[in-house]
This record gives structure tokens, C-alpha cells and sequence, in this order.
């Protein structure tokens, strides 16, 4: 017995280490150092610093931030919702109607794409939407256009850009959730009387909750955490928090700034998870199982 | 309960399969199956695994259409009518109850879909769960319910929509032994007091027999017999159902003479045993003979067997002791094939011990020979 | 003992054959790192100075960080071979990289910012086009601190003359912003990578972009319409140089790559590959003739001396700038 | 609905339709690439010049095709190195983190799980540079006080693997925990009866067990790494990934053998899908 | 086969349990339990859900430690020694088996685990396969195997290593009821070829009955009675293993009058009973009485019972028709307390109805009355 705690003991401590090693020296000094520390500093002269509130200040009265901030996450969301719609139906169809090995094609299908940079794809977008792109081309050759049509440069665009490099991080999830939803509660519920619309939103949907939670959590957060996409496609109107981060860590040099951004970013887009979560009545940790 | 359609006789079936057939392929499932069910009747088709019991109910049900045939359900056919619009309900092998819903808001649900809401819906289902002996539980979760009470739960679901025909499939297969026994009484008792027209099946002729009124025993998409549980446990007409109902000791072997409906049958082992012949069995054919174990008369010696039998001698190799079903395993003397006998209900031979000789008969009349 | 030379520097500054040459003549193996300023500094600051042996920042970039950030050492002008530069420009880089009384930076590589016009659709000659209503839409610039000091000429002040001056300057840019801001409906995009813009004024959808010389040189190979300008106000001068990061392990190497690269041929072929001009003295002989040509239609007499330099750029003057653009950018 | 369930034509038209536009969504970008591997000019971008092979087989003063261009294909190669070793480390921590957390209750666990999902929500960017900033901190500490010079530290490869590693192993421990987690224990226990010492219940039980799940991981970790940018950006020294140097051949002007390279790799992921899928039915 | 433990005699116990106690906090899963288990016999263990079986048998292969008490195998103490070490091996619930690996593999993985590898490993998984029925199936993959099948490679894959005991946690259970019939009787007849002790633990009475040669009824983690099947069923020694042990009708009442060592019950509806008391029951208690439905003579008329005993006379209620197990549900005419009968093996009454008048009376000898 004592023999088995020991072992226990060994074991724990073996698997710890590595866990450890991580979580504390690449996870949590690393942005305890950047997140906490820079940014509770504020430049006072050359190459000196003194405790300071300032860049919290500075987020709270600068409109622009604060607009910039809410944008994101806006576009986020929207993202998040429009991913969801589009992939749920192709998740459907891999889960629930295609079988064996075009399931598998399916499947891999979705993967693909995801081999080549998310530049090359952002790339791609751009030879298909600039205003001598090859979809402006193709309206004005059906004669839906009478003229060159510029589909790049508008928050529409950065919506496509983002559903578009989300799509496989809705499926997967959605596809396993959907996948152990026993087809005889969808037959029983069918012979029961219920219609198409009222079994997805009293059956399907909440079966598969927490994949969508979970698919909606992942997307949401790449969304935000997104850079090239909403640089490239956006267009000179575009703001997105990540850029601003990266200009004040980049291109201003004041990191001081970027550290409160960053940790802003993350204490609100933890906090918008959590009401999300809150408000659909799911847990973190049941949704992280899935 | 049923709402009767209008315009059908009282009289006439509730269900009625006219010719229906499957086919996967080249293999068929169903192959040209013609029956009826009588209204308020408990209705079970019994058959092994793959049979096509699962592929017959779901045509009935409508989530498989008939290649051929009609399905006619208290007068009308189902031809071309969605699953959601049949007066039938099912309750599923594994039940299917929904797990995000309370027991309340289950048996609601169909409900609902037909516009029953608030008080009227809220009183229909507490009034079915008391039916089904579960008052007061609508509150509950799913997976709070034992198996036996979900089992209800599933029949009250469907129940509660009052539809013309009630379809079961296997639906006690998933409990474990002690509650299986229980639930089979308990549901002839509330069929026999809802009224509503059943249809279950089963590979379990315990289930069957215990619970129907009628019972169709299915092999290869084809019914091999229909009737009530005695006609089937006494007079089964295949050799198939003979060996599918009950227990029995099978015999294979020729035909040795024939005497008006009864034949000898020599096994190669070399035992003669006499049979009621049923079908087309005469001497010099092949052919298979069955006799129940509780059929054959067991005794320490002859004098305890009734006079005029014949008879024979042999050694227990063992008993298998079961209570009120023990049976004992015994080597005919001569020809060294084993039997299995049961022991009888008093406990009087309990006491039996392996090597033994005992003595054992039974009447011809009791035992059927089918060709081979 | 030390085999490699670390180089943070710019595509282009450090061709396959020069680097080839250069291990054969020292035993100096070079191992490059690609970057830009801001990218470059950034980097320095995180490692304090450490992780490359020599970089290549622009010469208005090094005072303030220095001071900032003490991210280079400072050179050791006995260790370089100095009638290799052209003096002028070795002056002004040495006084504007000048901090403490000690030297951080040598001239290498100079070039300009100024306007890309395709000439059949555009009449474009200063920055304040860019704003006319006749190129509305099709016009696109940098939305970086070159554009407000561009538009500052523009409208004939001199920004680099209140850099001493912060709050002068502060009004300054605010102005500025102002006209971005008004500017921003002929914008049809803020361009960020070159690509993003070549494709633009190659597919005829710009017409005129503020950018560098070399863009418009390069644009000008393929299409004789597309020219660079230099603007009436003044290009905008600048110069990449050689900088030692503060802990740079291998300065024997550093040195030995910057007198290397001085060399007349040498300085040529990097000129050539990056597409620019040069410091060294005397390279100039040896220049691609096409790139000559085009520098020299697009740089007349009084342009080229028009040329404006920036100069070192004091802290916190990025600042005043990074808040004005935001608010630019923000506008709707 | 599920095939079970008759539908109206409508509805199974409408949803085959809606996934094969689905698919057309996700292809005509990267189709759209592909074709301009072709095009016979000097930018990745239309017009369309005609047809060339240039972007795969040149090797002029003018145009530097794929097989040509040794800095392309030396990036490729340190993509896959990086990938490579990201991989073994995610999935080797990634496996231990899923023992850790499915298998041992100890203070402060719950804790553990809820940091270990922390790097999915850090941007890349920051990623990269409070990595690479704290680093840089250790070096310079040791460098000052020991004299010891921690390469490793410094930008380049290591710290690239590790700075990936750090958020691709959540991702790892994810994947695999879920499947230990239906991992039914009694199967261990009956290795354990039959005389099996515990080592060898890992190792022929187990992580046998485990091996699909580890395996899709792998997959996933190789693919991140692969084609991560924002925090590789600011960790690379002088060997830059194949993404890092795409960012800076478009910054510069970029050819169209950007195009023929993402060809290629599509074209070579595909071929590797379909190897796999085509084998495994037929082992089973 | 099993290898004797050195120095102990043959006569010897294989399995000593004593004085095991475990708890979970408060609750005793097992609570001081001491008995032995000769070598060579079939001991099953046989309890409701929850009585602490699987914790007991656990505690035997060395997963779980007893917080008192020891467990001695073929004499050795098991105490501190892991469960790879002991000299018995488990088939589980669930089998078990390693999806990942073939038959053979999966037979042959204690083995190797010994060291024994190649040709001599792989010589007696054929041998192992053959005496389980399964000649040939080594490259088998598991799921290519029916139920019964899996169960008889998960038991050749503890046998092979030929342990002292063979312990098997309800193996039966996850299959359906004709396998499980046959399975019974197979697995008896392997026990009795093999000759390991096998220790058995089933909430399935007639798993219990039919295979063992002891067991043992286990309740809320103590043994309520240890004896042959044939004890337990005929002269059982508490309410609960008279209950649990086959079907019973259940009374309960207070004693009336007493006469020697039999008693007069009265049920609460007024029927009187007599029957043997078991344990301290007189006069004036309230206690519960036992009586097989097998126990109760019936017939048409009272002259076809036996003359002598009580007799009652009753309506049928309903037949519930099983063959040869089949009972009627009658209710006794002036208590109208209900009973189920056994009907005759001979199908004498099996053409009864709801509502026939029909007679009945029991030895008051086959009915017991114990303690409430
Ligand atoms: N979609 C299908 N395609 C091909 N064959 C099928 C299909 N569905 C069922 N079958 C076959 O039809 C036969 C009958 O199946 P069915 O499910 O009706 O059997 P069952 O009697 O219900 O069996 P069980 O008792 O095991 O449920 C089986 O042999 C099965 O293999
Ligand atoms: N780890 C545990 N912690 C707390 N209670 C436990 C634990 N394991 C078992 N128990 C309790 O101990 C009792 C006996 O459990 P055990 O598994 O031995 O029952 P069992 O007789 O095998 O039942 P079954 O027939 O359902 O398998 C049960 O009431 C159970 O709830
Ligand atoms: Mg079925
Ligand atoms: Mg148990």
C-alpha cells in the first residue's frame, strides 16, 4: 500500500516537472513580467521607469482605444456567429449524412486548406476581390456590373478573411458533438411529431452545446487575436486591438503601453467569454472536454 | 384510448401489412409479409437477430418505405405519409428518451408539436405518469431515473399522444434480469389497461410468450408461424419454431416406420424415439424431432414412470440445479446421446447425483417430428 | 574564435555572392536575419543589445533609441577605413548618431521617399496631390510618420526644424493630421507591405502613392508610364547604416563587413541588389546604367539638392506623431 | 435531417448544395493561388500573361523558380525542423500533461487545468515577445553574472521551438486527454492481473491505446507549427520558417513562386491525406 | 493445474479470508468477513447491486487494500504484495479484453509478461484455445468475436497462466439471455475440465445455482448464508436469501398460534398460513412468510390436491403463459390476497382463464416463516 502511494508520489512528481517547466517558465513569468509588470509602469525619462497607472489612463481616455477594442470585438462576434452558421450545416453533413470514406474525405478536405500559410490564403483573397480581381471581372462579364467593383477594403471583407481562417477550428468541434448525438432521439423526436426547425432547437442544439461553445470559444479568440487578416484585407478604415498592440510594442517602442493593451485583451476577451458563457448556461471545464 | 378513425367498423385491424417487402440489395429483408393486428390486441413478432423484426417495425413507422406492399393503419394507408403524421408512436430499443429535457418535458414534447400547451398539456402529462406509476417525477432528470422507470417514462412519452397503434422495439432489452421479469408483467398489465394496440418485438420468447396475445415468430424476413403463446409452445409448425420457442432436445435422424400421424425416428447414434409427424414426413426421410425437457417423465426406477411408455435407462452426467427450473443432463444408456430433462417441481429428485441410472419416457404425442 | 557574423540588415543588403566573397577573403561565415527598423530596434531592446553582431538601422533611428534603450556600442573609428566614404555623408551620419560624444553609426545605403505616378493618369509633382480631387480614390500612401513630415513640407513648414520644439511640433502634427484626416476619402488604401502597392499602380487601380525610389524605379522597368517624382517640396532623404548592438560578441567581423562592403565593387553590387545608392565613394562609376538613368530623370539638379534629410529623431517625438496618426486612421 | 428520415427533395438539395458551396468557399482562394503559380509575370497577382512552368523549374538571372531557389527551399527545410521538434515536445508534454490531469488528484490542480488553457487565449505577437523578452532577461542575467553565454536564448531556432511549443502543447494535451479520458482503466487493471508490472501496462497497453489520438496531435502540432507566424516573427535569428520568409519576400515584392510553393505544399499534403485514408480502411 | 503452494497441504484452503473489513468513510462495503474456499470448487458469491461483491473480489486480486483483516492464497499472506504478484488472475465485468491485439496476442500477454515467449508461449495459447472451443482463432481480431466468443477468450487469457484462483466478476452479464444460458453450462463443464478454483460473483441467482458447487449470499457487505445451491434454496436461513434465492410469494402477518416448530401466520387481509419458523419466531410477533410458487398444488378441484393439507380456493387473476415456467396469478377468495402459482410442467393447466375458480394448498413443511 505504502509501496503504491510512493509510486503515486514518484509518478506525480515526474509528470508535474514537465507541466511545471511550462506553465511557469514560458506561461506564466513571461507575461507576468510583460503583462503585469511594464505595464504598471510609465516611462518617466530616457531609459527610466516609475509605477504608474498611466497606460490603464490612457485606454480609458482615449475614445479611440476604447472604439478600437469594441470594433474588434464587435467583428469578433460576428465572425464567431457567421462561422458558426456556415459551418454547422457542413458539420451536419460529415457528422450525420456522409458516410465512411467521404467522410473521411470530408474531413480532410477541411484540413487542407490549413497547409498553406494564412498569408498565401489572405493572398488569394486578394487576387479574387481587388477591383481588377477575377470576381470584379467575372460580374462585369455576366453583366452584373457595369463597371470595376472594389469588394476589398470593407469590414465585410474582414468578416469573409476571418470566417474564412476559423471555419476549421468551428468544424472539428462541432462535427465531434454532433457525432455522438444517438440518431434515434432525432428519429424519436421526428416520430413524436416534431418538425425539422423545432428538433434542431430543442434536440441537436442542446446536445451540441458545448461543441459549440467550445468551437465558438477557439474562434473567437483567434478572431481577436487575428493580425495579418484584418491588416491585409481591411483597408484604410480598419482598426483591430491586435494591430494597435503591435504598434506600440513595434513601431511606437513603448511597451509599456502594449503591455496594458495586451493584458487588457485578454482580461476582456476572458471576461466576454465568460458572460457568453454565462448567458448560454455552460461551463468552462464540461466545454474544455469536448 | 385509440381515437377511431372514421368511418372503420369497430371490428376492423388496427394495423393491416398487405405483401410488404424490403430488400437490401439483393438480400431481403422483408420478403412478402401479409398480417394483421387486431385493435387493442398485444401484438409481439419474435424472431433471432437479423431477422428483419427492426426493418418491419420502421416501415410501420415510416422511416424505411416498403419497396412493395401497403401498410394500412386503422383504414388508411400510409403510402407517401411522413413518419410525424402517422397515428403511431415507438418507443425505441435504447428508448431515446432526450436527456436535455426533464421526464415532464419528454412526455410534453409530442405535445407541443400538436399545439397542446400550458394547463391542458401540464394535466395530460401528470395524469400519464401516474398511469404509468410514477407520480410526481416530471421534475426529474433523465439520468436520476433507474432503467425501469426510463422504460416508463419512454411508454408514457408515446403513450400520452393517444396514438392508434403502439410500436415496442426491444424495448427491455437493455435491463438487467430481476427488472426485465418485472417489467414484463408490468407492461401486459398496462396494455391490458390502456387498451391501446401494441406491437412488440423481441428475440426473447420468454417476453413473447408472457406478455401477447398473439405472436408471430419471424426468420429471414418471413413469418414461420403466427398465433397465441400455447399454440406456439404446443403446436409449432416448423421445425424452426419448434427450436426457437422453449427449450428443447433436438434430435436429428431417419425415419424408420410411420404409424397414422406418428413416426419412428432413428438417430444415428442408433435411439429410436416415436413423434407426432407434423408436414410431409415419411419413412426413409431425413428429418428433425423435438421433445421439451419438462415433456419427459424422470424416475430412480421404471415403476415411477407411467405404464404403457416406453421407456429407457440412463446414466446422469449432471444436474444443473435451478430451483423450480433445474433439468438434468442425462447419457442414454444404450446409444450414449444426452438429454435434457427437467426436474419436477416438488424437489423430488433434487437429490440427484452424477453417474446415477435413472429411468425416463414420454408420450409420443408430446413430441414432433419436422423433415429436415 | 569567433567563425560567424550575426547581421540583422534589410532584403537585399546582403547578396549570395558578396557574402561568398567576403567568407573567402576573412573566414568570416555570415549568417543574415532579415528585418526592418522598427522590427530591428524592437528586437534589440527585448535582447538588450544581444543576438546579432552588426545592424543595419536607418540613421535617424539610432539617437533615440540609444539613449532610450542602450541597445548599440559605440564604434571604434580607428577600425574603419573612412576615405572609403563619401565624406559629407560620413559627416552628417556621424553627427546624427552622435550620443554621449560617442559615435554609433556609419552611412551605407541612402535613398528617398517620394511620389510614384503613373503618368498617363496622374499630374501628380508634389505630396499635396495626393490630396487633389482629381486622383480622388485612386491614391494611396503610408499611414507612418515619413507622410506627415511629407505633408509638413508640403504645406512649407519645416517639421524637422521644431523637432526641438515639442510642443511646436505637437501643434504642427495636429495640423497635419487634420489634412490626412481630410485626405482620407482619396485614399483608396493605407499601403503597409510594397507588394500590396506594386499590385496596385501595376493593375492601374493607384495612379499615385507616396513610396520610396526604388519601387518606382522597379515599376518603371515594366511600365515607362510609371515614374518616380521627386516632389517640389523635397524628397525625403534617408540613410541605412552599420550600428554594433550593445552586445554584439563578434565587433573583429562587424568591422571587417563594413570595410568590406565600403569597397567601391562591392558597395555596386549590394547598391544594385537592394536598388539603391550608396556611401562609398567612388561606387557610383560602377552602377547599373538603367538605375543611373532613372535617378537621374527623376532627380534633376535642384531636386537632388532639395533633398530633405532627416535628422536624428528625438524621443517622444514618435509619440506626438503615433497619436496623431491613430486619430487619422480612426477617422471616418 | 439524418438519411433515415424521408425529406423533401428541397431540403436534401438545399443541403448538398449549401456543402458543396461550402467547399467551394474554402477551395477557390487556394485554386485561385495555384493557378497564378502559372502565370507568366513577375507578380503573384493578375493580369493573367500566360502559361509558365518559370515559378517551378527557372533558374535565370530574371526569375528564380521553386526547384532554383536554395533560400526557399533551405526555409522549407527549417519549417519542418522546427516543426518537427515542436512536435515531439507537444505531443511528448502534451501526453504527460493528459496523465497529469486525468489521472492525479493533487492541490492545486484545478488551477493547473485552467493555466494550461491560458496560451489559446494570448495573441501570437505577445506570445513572441514576452517569450523572447524574458529570454533575453535569463541571458543577459547569466551572461552578466557567470559569464555563461546561453545561446539557445537568444533569437533563433531554440527559442522559436519554444515559443510555438508553449502554445501548441495545449493543444496536444487537449486532443490527448480526451481520449485518455474514455480510455476504460479496467483494461490496465487486467494487464496489471495478468502480471504486467506498470511500465508495461504503459507500454503495451496504454499508450497503444493512446497512439491514434497522439497521432492526430502530432498531426495538428506539425500543421500549427508549420504555418505559424505572429509568434515566430519576433523569436527567428538568421534561419528564417517558410512563413517568415514569405512575410518578408511580399514585403519586398514577391514572386509567383510564393504561389508555386504553396502548390506544392497543398499538392503534398493531399497526396499524404490520401495515402493515409486509403490505407486505414483496409487495415481494419 | 494450479501449482501447490510450497508446504501447504493439500487439503488445504485455497482462498482464506479473514476478518476483511473495508470501508468508504462511514459506509462498510465489506464488513468483517472471514470463509474459505476449497481447491478445486466452483464458489460463487451471489447479492444485490451494491452489497460490496465487486469490492470483496477486489480486494482478492490486490486492487483494492482491506483496511483489516487478511487474505491468505494457498497459504501465503497476500498482504503487501501488488497484484501482478499474486497467483490469481480476474476476468472482468466487461471483459477486458485489449482491443489492440489479436486473440493470440491478448492469450499469450501473461505469458510473455512471465518471459515465456515463442514457440513454447505460442504452443500453449493453442492449446488454450482449443480446450476453450476456439481451435484456431489466435489471429483473430476481438471485434470479429460474438459475446460468447470474447467471454471465452477473456477466460483462456487468465487461465492460461494457471493461477491458483480464477476470479470472475459477473462475466455473464453483459450478454444477452440464450448465450447466457448456454454460456452457464459451458463454463460449469470448463471449471470441472480445468479443475482451478474459480470464484464467482453474480446478482443472477440462477448463474449461482446452476454453476456452483457453494456459495455464498452477500448482503450489505456480510454473508447471509453459505451453503450448497440446494441449501440455500430449500432451507434457507434468513428472510433475504429466502426472497433473493428464486421466486417467492411473500406474506406478511403476525404469529397466531404455534405448534412445535410450525407456525400460524396472519396476514393483515385475514388468510392464515402455516409454515416451519426459521429463527426465534412465536406467538404474538409480526414475521414474514415464504412459499414457492413451485411449493403450491393447484388444480380445478380440490380432489385433484393431495388429501390432508389446508386448502384455499381462489380466482384466477391472469396466466402468465412461459412454457414450461409458466405461473398463474390467482387471488385467494376471502382475503383476496393475491399469489403466483406454478403451473404443471405437463401443461395440464395451461388452458386456464381469467376468472376460473380454481384450488389450491402447500405442505406447510416447503413454506418458512422468519423474524420481520
Ligand atoms: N441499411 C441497410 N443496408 C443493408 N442491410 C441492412 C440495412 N439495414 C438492415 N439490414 C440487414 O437487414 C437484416 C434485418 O435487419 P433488422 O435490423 O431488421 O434485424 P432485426 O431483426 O431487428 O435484428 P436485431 O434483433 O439484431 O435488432 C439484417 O441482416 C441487416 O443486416
Ligand atoms: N471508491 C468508492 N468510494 C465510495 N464508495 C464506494 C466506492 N466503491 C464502491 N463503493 C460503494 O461500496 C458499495 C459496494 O460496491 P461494489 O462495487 O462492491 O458493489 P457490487 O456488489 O459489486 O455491485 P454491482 O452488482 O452493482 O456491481 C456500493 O454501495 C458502492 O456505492
Ligand atoms: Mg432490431
Ligand atoms: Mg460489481
Amino acid at each position: 500500500m505504502s509501496d503504491a502511494t510512493a509510486y503515486r508520489r514518484w509518478m506525480l512528481g515526474l509528470l508535474l516537472a514537465p507541466a511545471l517547466l511550462w506553465l511557469v517558465g514560458l506561461v506564466i513569468l513571461p507575461h507576468v513580467e510583460l503583462l503585469l509588470l511594464l505595464s504598471l509602469q510609465a516611462r518617466v525619462g530616457p531609459g527610466e521607469y516609475a509605477a504608474s497607472l498611466d497606460q490603464y489612463r490612457t485606454f480609458v481616455d482615449e475614445p479611440l482605444y476604447w472604439n478600437t477594442f469594441v470594433r474588434t470585438a464587435v467583428i469578433s462576434v460576428l465572425a464567431t456567429g457567421l462561422t458558426l452558421l456556415l459551418a454547422f450545416p457542413a458539420a451536419w453533413y460529415i457528422a450525420k449524412v456522409a458516410r465512411g470514406r467521404l467522410k473521411m474525405v470530408l474531413l480532410v478536405l477541411c484540413l487542407l486548406p490549413f497547409w498553406v500559410s494564412e498569408m498565401v490564403r489572405t493572398l488569394g483573397w486578394l487576387i479574387l476581390l481587388r477591383e481588377t480581381g477575377v470576381v470584379s471581372s467575372l460580374l462585369q462579364a455576366l453583366g452584373l456590373a457595369s463597371q470595376p467593383v472594389e469588394l476589398l477594403y470593407h469590414d465585410a471583407t474582414i468578416l469573409v478573411g476571418l470566417v474564412y481562417a476559423s471555419l476549421l477550428f468551428m468544424v472539428i468541434p462541432l462535427v465531434n458533438s454532433l457525432e455522438s448525438l444517438d440518431d434515434s432521439l432525432i428519429e424519436a423526436a421526428y416520430d413524436l411529431g416534431g418538425s425539422t426547425a423545432n428538433i434542431v432547437r430543442r434536440i441537436v442544439i442542446p446536445h451540441a452545446a458545448p461543441g459549440i461553445a467550445a468551437g465558438s470559444i477557439v474562434v473567437f479568440m483567434l478572431c481577436l487575436g487575428n493580425y495579418l487578416t484584418p491588416t491585409l484585407l481591411g483597408g484604410k478604415n480598419s482598426l483591430w486591438f491586435t494591430e494597435q498592440i503591435y504598434t506600440q510594442f513595434i513601431t511606437r517602442f513603448n511597451w509599456n503601453q502594449g503591455a496594458a493593451f495586451g493584458f487588457l485583451l485578454l482580461f476582456l476577451s476572458s471576461l466576454l467569454v465568460w458572460a457568453g458563457l454565462k448567458l448560454t448556461g455552460q461551463r468552462f471545464g464540461a466545454v474544455m472536454k469536448t | 384510448m385509440p381515437t377511431p378513425a372514421a368511418g372503420s367498423p369497430a371490428t376492423a385491424p388496427d394495423l393491416d401489412i398487405r405483401s410488404v417487402r424490403k430488400r437490401y440489395g439483393a438480400f431481403a429483408a422483408v420478403d412478402d409479409l401479409s398480417f394483421q393486428v387486431r385493435r387493442g390486441s398485444f401484438f409481439s413478432i419474435l424472431g433471432p437477430s437479423g431477422c428483419g423484426k427492426t426493418t418491419l417495425l420502421r416501415m410501420v413507422a415510416g422511416f424505411i418505405a416498403p419497396d412493395d406492399g401497403d401498410i394500412v393503419i386503422k383504414g388508411a394507408s400510409m403510402r407517401g405519409v411522413a413518419p410525424n403524421r402517422r397515428p403511431v408512436n415507438m418507443v425505441f430499443q435504447h428508448l431515446a428518451l432526450f436527456p436535455m429535457m426533464s421526464v415532464g418535458e419528454n412526455i410534453a414534447y409530442g405535445l407541443e408539436r400538436r399545439g397542446v400547451k400550458g394547463a391542458s398539456a401540464k394535466a395530460k402529462v401528470i395524469d400519464m405518469l401516474q398511469r404509468v406509476g410514477l407520480p410526481g417525477s416530471e421534475g426529474k432528470r433523465i439520468d436520476q431515473l433507474s432503467g425501469g422507470q426510463k422504460q416508463r417514462v419512454a411508454i408514457a412519452r408515446s403513450l400520452v399522444l393517444e396514438p392508434a397503434l403502439l410500436l415496442l422495439d426491444e424495448p427491455l432489452g437493455a435491463l438487467d434480469l430481476k427488472l426485465r421479469e418485472h417489467m414484463k408483467v408490468e407492461l401486459k398489465q398496462l396494455q391490458a389497461e390502456v387498451g391501446t394496440t401494441f406491437v412488440y418485438i423481441t428475440h426473447d420468447q420468454s417476453e413473447a410468450l408472457v406478455m401477447s396475445d398473439q405472436v408471430a415468430v419471424m426468420n429471414h424476413g418471413r413469418f414461420e408461424q403466427l398465433g397465441t403463446p400455447q399454440q406456439l409452445y404446443y403446436q409449432p409448425q416448423t421445425a424452426f419454431v419448434a427450436g426457437f420457442v422453449g427449450n428443447n432436445n433436438r434430435f436429428e435422424g431417419t425415419i424408420e416406420s410411420r404409424n397414422g400421424e406418428q413416426v419412428l425416428l432413428r438417430t444415428a447414434s442408433g435411439l429410436g424415439l416415436w413423434s407426432q409427424r407434423v408436414g410431409a414426413v415419411d419413412v426413409g426421410q431425413t428429418a428433425v424431432l423435438f421433445i421439451r425437457p419438462e415433456a419427459i417423465e424422470i424416475g430412480r426406477s421404471p415403476r415411477e414412470l407411467p405404464a404403457g411408455e416406453p421407456a429407457w435407462s440412463a446414466s446422469v452426467q449432471s444436474v444443473l440445479f435451478d430451483g423450480g427450473n433445474s433439468t438434468v443432463l442425462v447419457l442414454e444408456d444404450k446409444s450414449q446421446t444426452p438429454l435434457h430433462i427437467a426436474l419436477p417441481l416438488t424437489g423430488r429428485l433434487a437429490d440427484l447425483k452424477s453417474g446415477e441410472t435413472v429411468h425416463f419416457g414420454y408420450q409420443p404425442s408430446q413430441a414432433w417430428c419436422f423433415p429436415a | 574564435q569567433e567563425k560567424t557574423l550575426r547581421l540583422l540588415t534589410w532584403g537585399g543588403y546582403a547578396p549570395k555572392d558578396v557574402i561568398e566573397q567576403f567568407t573567402k577573403e576573412t573566414g568570416f561565415k555570415v549568417e543574415v536575419t532579415t528585418s526592418n527598423n522598427e522590427e530591428m530596434i524592437s528586437k534589440l531592446r527585448a535582447t538588450a543589445g544581444a543576438g546579432f553582431d552588426l545592424a543595419q538601422p536607418s540613421q535617424d533611428r539610432i539617437a533615440g533609441p540609444q539613449t532610450e534603450f542602450k541597445i548599440y556600442k559605440p564604434l571604434d573609428l580607428s577600425k574603419i577605413k573612412a576615405d572609403l566614404f563619401i565624406p559629407s555623408m560620413l559627416d552628417a551620419t556621424k553627427k546624427n548618431t552622435t550620443v554621449g560624444g560617442k559615435v554609433y553609426g556609419l552611412p551605407h545605403i541612402w535613398g528617398t521617399d517620394g511620389l510614384v505616378v503613373n503618368t498617363k493618369t496622374s499630374k501628380a509633382t508634389d505630396y499635396a496631390d495626393l490630396c487633389a480631387a482629381e486622383n480622388a480614390g485612386k491614391v494611396s500612401m503610408r499611414l507612418k510618420r515619413p507622410t506627415l513630415i511629407a505633408m509638413a513640407f508640403a504645406s512649407g513648414k519645416d517639421p524637422f526644424a521644431l523637432y526641438g520644439d515639442a510642443k511646436a511640433y505637437s501643434a504642427l502634427m495636429d495640423d497635419m493630421g487634420k489634412k490626412l484626416t481630410e485626405c482620407k476619402k482619396n485614399v483608396k488604401f493605407y499601403w503597409d507591405g510594397k507588394d500590396q502597392l506594386l499590385a496596385g499602380i501595376r493593375s492601374g487601380e493607384l495612379t499615385t502613392a507616396m513610396m520610396w525610389d526604388t519601387g518606382g524605379w522597379e515599376l518603371n522597368k515594366a511600365n515607362p508610364d510609371v515614374k518616380f517624382v521627386a516632389p517640389k517640396s523635397g524628397a525625403l532623404g534617408w540613410v541605412d547604416t552599420f550600428a554594433i548592438p550593445a552586445k554584439g560578441k563578434n565587433d573583429a567581423a562587424a568591422y571587417a563587413w563594413i570595410n568590406f562592403n565600403m569597397r567601391p565593387e562591392i558597395a555596386a553590387k549590394v547598391a544594385s541588389s537592394a536598388g539603391n545608392f550608396t556611401a562609398s565613394k567612388g561606387a557610383d562609376q560602377m552602377m547599373d546604367p538603367v538605375l543611373k538613368k532613372q535617378f537621374a530623370d527623376s532627380f534633376p539638379e535642384a531636386a537632388l539638392k532639395n533633398i530633405k534629410w532627416y535628422p536624428a529623431v528625438p524621443a517622444g517625438i514618435e509619440d506626438i506623431e503615433g497619436r496623431v496618426l491613430d486619430r487619422v486612421k480612426a477617422a471616418q | 435531417m439524418i438519411p433515415s428520415l424521408p425529406r423533401p427533395a428541397i431540403q436534401r438539395f438545399g443541403l448538398g448544395t449549401f456543402v458543396a458551396c461550402f467547399f467551394v468557399f474554402l477551395f477557390v482562394p487556394l485554386l485561385v493561388v495555384a493557378v497564378f503559380a502559372f502565370n507568366n509575370a513577375d507578380y503573384p497577382t493578375p493580369p493573367w500573361m500566360g502559361f509558365t512552368l518559370d515559378w517551378f523549374t527557372a533558374n535565370s538571372d530574371a526569375r528564380t523558380g521553386l526547384l532554383a531557389d536554395g533560400e526557399l527551399l533551405q526555409s522549407m527545410g527549417v519549417s519542418a525542423w522546427v516543426a518537427l521538434w515542436v512536435t515531439l515536445l507537444s505531443v511528448g508534454v502534451g501526453t504527460c500533461n493528459a496523465f497529469l490531469l486525468e489521472r492525479f488528484e493533487f492541490p492545486g490542480k484545478n488551477a493547473i487545468a485552467l493555466l494550461a488553457m491560458l496560451p489559446l487565449v494570448i495573441p501570437g505577437v505577445i506570445l513572441g515577445i514576452s517569450i523572447l523578452a524574458f529570454a533575453s532577461r535569463i541571458a543577459n542575467f547569466a551572461d552578466e553574472t557567470w559569464g555563461l553565454e546561453l545561446d539557445f536564448l537568444r533569437p533563433g531556432l531554440p527559442l522559436v521551438i519554444l515559443g510555438q511549443f508553449c502554445y501548441i502543447v495545449t493543444i496536444a494535451t487537449l486532443t490527448i486527454s480526451a481520449s485518455l479520458r474514455r480510455f476504460d482503466r479496467t483494461l490496465e487493471e487486467a494487464a496489471y492481473n495478468l502480471g504486467a508490472s506498470r511500465l508495461a501496462v504503459l507500454w503495451t497497453i496504454t499508450l497503444p491505446y493512446l497512439r491514434p489520438s497522439m497521432i492526430g496531435a502530432a498531426a495538428m502540432a506539425f500543421l500549427m507549427s508549420f504555418e505559424n507566424f505572429n509568434t515566430t516573427l519576433m523569436l527567428v535569428g538568421s534561419d528564417s520558417p517558410l512563413t517568415v520568409l514569405m512575410y518578408s519576400r511580399m514585403r519586398e515584392g514577391a514572386t509567383p513562386v510564393l504561389n508555386a510553393i504553396s502548390l506544392f505544399l497543398m499538392v503534398a499534403s493531399a497526396l499524404l491525406a490520401l495515402m493515409l485514408l486509403w490505407r486505414k480502411p483496409q487495415a481494419q
